[in-house]
């Protein structure tokens, strides 16, 4: 069962190594911040199934917390762009 | 090749990764990931080596340090993002490159 | 292979991957994203290591800490059309100190990457023998928060002081400008934020009432808070003016503040610093918890926002942070 | 109540009143310059009782919490913690009374005044908790707090060639750092512990503890500035205001070096360093005549004490290819020797810089022209306090010079007394080119008055470096307390 659990979180693990490409390539920001958010779900269920197989509940705190903050990234990205227009160096 | 080896070996290729960027690199604010990532890699020593020994029981006092260790590399990054954008505020640069003569009087 | 190490082993790729790709990007905005999603995998590194306490604090702080700091910095840093130092030649020094640097450092650290670590792998055990011995009078049941707290304590009170020093550091830099511009506050965002703020707080307290027994504590709950208040910050809400002189002050030292009278107290009494009575550790310890989470929040939450508060009460209220009762 | 007072253990309350300090300097910037005062004539006081209550009752080291060593925190009363606590106090409070003058109460900058004391006071905390400190990690924290308070004072200046400064110095004390927290790392793994005196007892000659020693020492070597690692230092040490410039060459620059003498002589003195040793003093020497010479080409006064300061590093070098065999003590003697004797001089000599620029209106060492009649005292002040830096007889300098070219010819390594010597007589020219500047015969026009605060405390710094020879006897009987050289001086003291 511990076996089936971390093949589980590999495979999602696998998904973000898929997703970096979007991080990478872009081509606006948006892109590029929506795959990081995208990675801080995916991560929440690793977590979860990380906890399942080691049983250890703490690990579930640390996926509540990734839920929960996941949006003040997201808020101050969204927010930033307001006062910023360059990017580039 | 085991977790603790494969781990700690990971924790000195980021030590020395940021230590090169953080060398080379004169944008300042890839400067400071850079010295992020050089901490995170000794703090995966630290973690590592606190992770041997019986299985499921980890020594307590590396991650204690580990915590204490990120908060101050916390404060650093705050104070050095700080003073980076003064000194774009100031000079419109963005690097550290100001040689001695120019910056006198 | 067994699937946990190729989990390890695809998971520790990734982060060097991560890390080579965000150090070497040209375009900065990237990099940040990159770093953001490098401390995300960081946190799963930490949870395979059975680092849960560390794991819960690179959480709080990579995904909402360092990631609204960087984030907020770029947007601040300005163009470089102005700079006219950028093509500054370096000296021949240091130019010749980086290949010191390099050619010394480097070759010595994949010296011990090579040839040591591995020996070492399976040796000497840590110290946990010796913390659970002690760990009935330590005034905590969870190893973690009685070495912070209790037996390397001295640590943890300066770098209280070292959190306290880079926020007095920060105001006397720069003077605290507005996040976004004031007049549009987005309804969206603040249904977010409402519907938010109160879990970030009870989960907060969670976090660090079960420090005691558990993963968790006073700088994982203030890192989750202080994220909370940006976030609040974020949205529109800000701290009355009344609020922003010595009351924002006195919170933001209250940490440190108490711990030191804490240190000296003890002195006084047993010529010991920082040795609790055997009957009040556990009060203390919740004591110094509770106050340094507040003063963390605080102080982390003011370290994003940049600057001091304005001395002048006849500009706009700058944004500065609470921990609590802002509505 | 009198038992109260000696059973107290001041070395710690030196740690834990400055950190206060800062918090109610915080906490009330109003009152930041009395509160500011008081601690600092205050610290004085408590390290006179610190080294009387472990040299009549033998006070014992303690560790945080009563915990047993590899556990707690040792916190340690030695001779060398006790005497850099002396200096510390002693400069801080001089730099204490010269920074009411320097930072006037109402003036421009108004945060400047505010921001200078809690930053300060950590940083005097800071360093008081770093020598006391027995426990690698722990220092590691300690070194960080100082570093920061650090820059933060280096950035007080507000300008862009200080800010650049600052994040220099961040940097480079951010990289220092790591690399002796991996170092620590790796002797954590290795032995479980990290408290000095126990891993000193069982730490063995490997590649790995090599690897991890060599991290430490050039971590420690970036932020004590040696050559070729010293390209931050005249920048951050120039740019800062006068008081702070005084405070990072004579204190802050010593808190790294205090560290690398716990190491070499504590921590490691079980493995083979001779290769190190050499390389150390080879970088010195260089140190040496490179500072030396920068230092006459200067043409601003600060950037000349800063090179200077450079020079005078390369000397604390010296002591780890010296220090072997019997010549062991004295080398240590000799360095511990320095390390005091060039904080107060360095200090003076700062301090009195910010004077002459104050008065002159410029730090140019040209501008000095004439400036011999008007500001003499000024002038003659800088000149004793260099006296020590140069190393003339009845100076610190001169002792630890002595002792370093003893030590020199006992390992049979006479090459360092040549350059010891000619680092003596390069010092000697770039001090007589200034004063050559100050007594030329030239008519200037008046003045501004100087407050009292910024003229004699100075001078009292530059008397007390100047006579610290004849002093020297009880000092370094008190750094021999518990000293890690365990054979003994075999130098005669006195000329």
């Amino acid at each position: 069962m511990i076996e089936l659990y971390i093949s589980l979180a590999l495979i999602l693990l696998l998904t973000i190594a898929i997703g970096l490409v979007r991080v990478l390539r872009g081509p606006t920001a948006t892109d590029r911040m929506l795959a990081a958010q995208l990675f801080g779900t995916t991560a929440v269920a690793i977590l979860l199934l990380l906890g399942q197989a080691g049983g250890n509940t703490a690990i579930w705190d640390v996926a509540l917390i990734f839920a929960l903050l996941a949006a003040v990234a997201a808020v101050t990205f969204v927010r930033r762009k307001d006062i910023d227009t360059t990017t580039e160096t | 090749m085991n977790t603790v080896s494969l781990y700690a070996g990971s924790g000195i290729i980021l030590f020395s990764l940021g230590l090169h960027a953080l060398l080379i690199r004169r944008h300042l604010l890839r400067k400071i990931l850079a010295a992020n990532i050089m901490g995170s890699g000794v703090f995966m020593v630290f973690i590592a080596m606190g992770a041997r020994g019986e299985s499921g029981v980890a020594d307590p006092v590396p991650q204690a340090m580990v915590l204490t260790g990120i908060v101050v590399s916390l404060c650093f990054t705050a104070v050095a993002i700080v003073l980076a954008v003064r000194i774009n505020k100031l000079t419109g640069c963005t690097t550290l490159a100001v040689d001695e003569e120019s910056s006198i009087d | 292979m067994e699937p946990a190490l190729i989990f390890d082993l695809v998971l520790l790729l990734i982060l060097i991957g991560l890390a080579w790709l965000l150090l070497a990007s040209t375009d900065l905005f990237r990099a940040v994203v990159l770093f953001i999603a490098f401390g995300l995998l960081l946190a799963l590194a930490w949870v395979r290591l059975g680092a849960p306490d560390v794991a819960l604090a690179e959480a709080a702080i990579g995904a909402g800490i360092t990631g609204a700091l960087l984030l907020v910095g770029l947007g601040r840093l300005g163009s470089t059309e102005r700079c006219r130092f950028s093509r500054a030649p370096l000296t021949f020094l240091q130019r010749l100190s980086a290949p010191v640097l390099v050619g010394v450092m480097i070759p010595s650290i994949s010296l011990i990457l090579l040839l040591e670590v591995h020996q070492l792998a399976g040796t000497t055990p840590g110290r946990q023998g010796l913390i659970n011995a002690f760990l009935d009078v330590s005034g905590s049941g969870h190893g973690v928060t009685a070495v912070l707290l209790n037996f390397r304590a001295w640590d943890t009170l300066l770098e209280k002081g070292v959190l306290l020093l880079a926020l007095i550091t920060i105001w006397s830099l720069d003077q605290a400008r507005p996040l976004f511009h004031q007049e549009d506050i987005s309804p969206q965002l603040m249904g977010l934020a409402r519907l938010l703020l109160p879990l970030v707080i009870v989960v907060a307290g969670f976090v660090l009432w079960q420090g005691d027994q558990a993963p968790g504590g006073a700088f994982q709950s203030g890192a989750l808070l202080s994220a909370g208040i940006l976030l609040a910050i974020l949205v529109g809400y800000s701290l009355p003016q009344r609020w922003q002189g010595l009351s924002l002050r006195l919170l933001l030292a209250i940490g440190f503040g108490v711990f030191l009278l804490i240190a000296a107290a003890t002195l006084l009494y047993s010529g010991y610093p920082l040795q609790y009575p055997e009957h009040l550790a556990g009060s203390l310890i919740l004591l110094i918890e509770l106050v340094a989470t507040a003063s963390i929040a605080a102080l982390l939450a003011a370290a994003v926002v940049g600057g001091h508060p304005p001395d002048d009460l006849s500009t706009p209220a700058a944004k500065a942070p609470s921990t609590s009762g802002r509505r | 109540m009198t038992e109260l007072i000696v059973q107290q253990n001041w070395f710690v309350w030196m740690t834990l009143l400055p950190l206060g300090a800062a918090v109610a300097t915080f906490l009330a910037p109003g009152q930041a310059r009395w509160i500011g005062l008081t601690t600092a004539l205050f610290l004085p006081f408590c390290a006179l009782a610190a080294i009387a209550a472990t040299v009549f009752s033998t006070a014992q080291p303690l560790t945080v919490g009563n915990w047993p060593t590899p556990l707690g925190i040792e916190l340690r009363t030695d001779g060398l913690a006790l005497v850099m606590l002396a200096v510390t106090a002693l400069v801080g409070f001089i730099i204490s009374c010269y920074a009411l003058g320097y930072f006037p109460p109402r003036q421009h900058h108004l945060s400047r005044t505010h921001y200078f004391w809690p930053l300060w006071l950590f940083l005097w905390g800071g360093c008081n908790a770093l020598f006391v400190s027995g426990d690698l990690f722990n220092l590691y924290v300690t070194l960080e707090l100082v570093s920061l308070a650090s820059v933060a004072l280096i950035a007080l200046e507000g300008g862009k060639a200080a800010l650049a400064a600052a994040l220099r110095y961040l940097f480079i004390g951010l990289l220092g750092s790591l690399a002796y927290l991996l170092g620590v790392g790796i002797l954590y793994a290795t032995y479980a512990t990290l408290d000095i005196t126990l891993l000193g007892e069982i730490i063995s000659d490997s590649r790995l503890n090599h690897a991890a020693m060599s991290l430490m020492i050039a971590g420690l070597v970036l932020k004590s500035a040696l050559f070729p690692l010293h390209f931050w230092l005249p920048q951050a040490h120039t740019m800062a205001p006068a008081p702070v410039s005084a405070v990072l060459s004579a204190l802050v620059v010593k808190a790294a070096y205090v560290v690398l003498l716990r190491l070499w002589f504590e921590v490691f003195p079980a493995l083979d360093t001779l290769a190190i040793g050499h390389l150390l003093g080879l970088l010195g020497c260089v140190a040496i005549i490179w500072g030396s010479l920068m230092a006459l080409r200067q043409e601003r006064l600060k950037l000349l004490i800063a090179y200077s300061t450079i020079a005078q590093i390369g000397y604390l070098f010296l002591v780890f290819p010296l220090a072997r065999g019997e010549a062991m003590a004295g080398a240590w003697v000799g360095g511990v020797l320095l390390m005091m004797t060039h904080a107060c001089g360095k200090a003076a000599m700062f301090l009195m810089a910010g004077t002459i620029h104050h008065t002159a209106g410029s730090d140019r060492i040209s501008r000095l022209a004439g400036a011999g009649g008007p500001i003499g005292v000024q002038v003659v002040v800088f000149t004793l306090a260099a006296a020590t830096i140069i190393g003339l007889p009845p100076s610190g300098g001169f002792f630890a010079k002595w002792l370093f070219i003893n030590a020199a010819l006992a390992t049979g390594q006479w090459w360092y007394i040549a350059i010891i010597l000619s680092g003596t007589l390069l010092a000697a020219a770039y001090i007589a080119r200034v004063l050559g500047w100050a007594f030329l015969d030239v008519k200037r026009s008046s003045y501004p008055v100087i407050p009292w605060v910024m003229k004699w405390p100075p001078l009292a710094l530059s008397v007390i470096a100047l006579v610290f020879g004849l002093i020297a006897y009880a000092p370094v009987q008190i750094a021999l307390i518990g000293a890690p050289v365990s054979v003994p001086l075999l130098v005669e003291f006195g000329p």
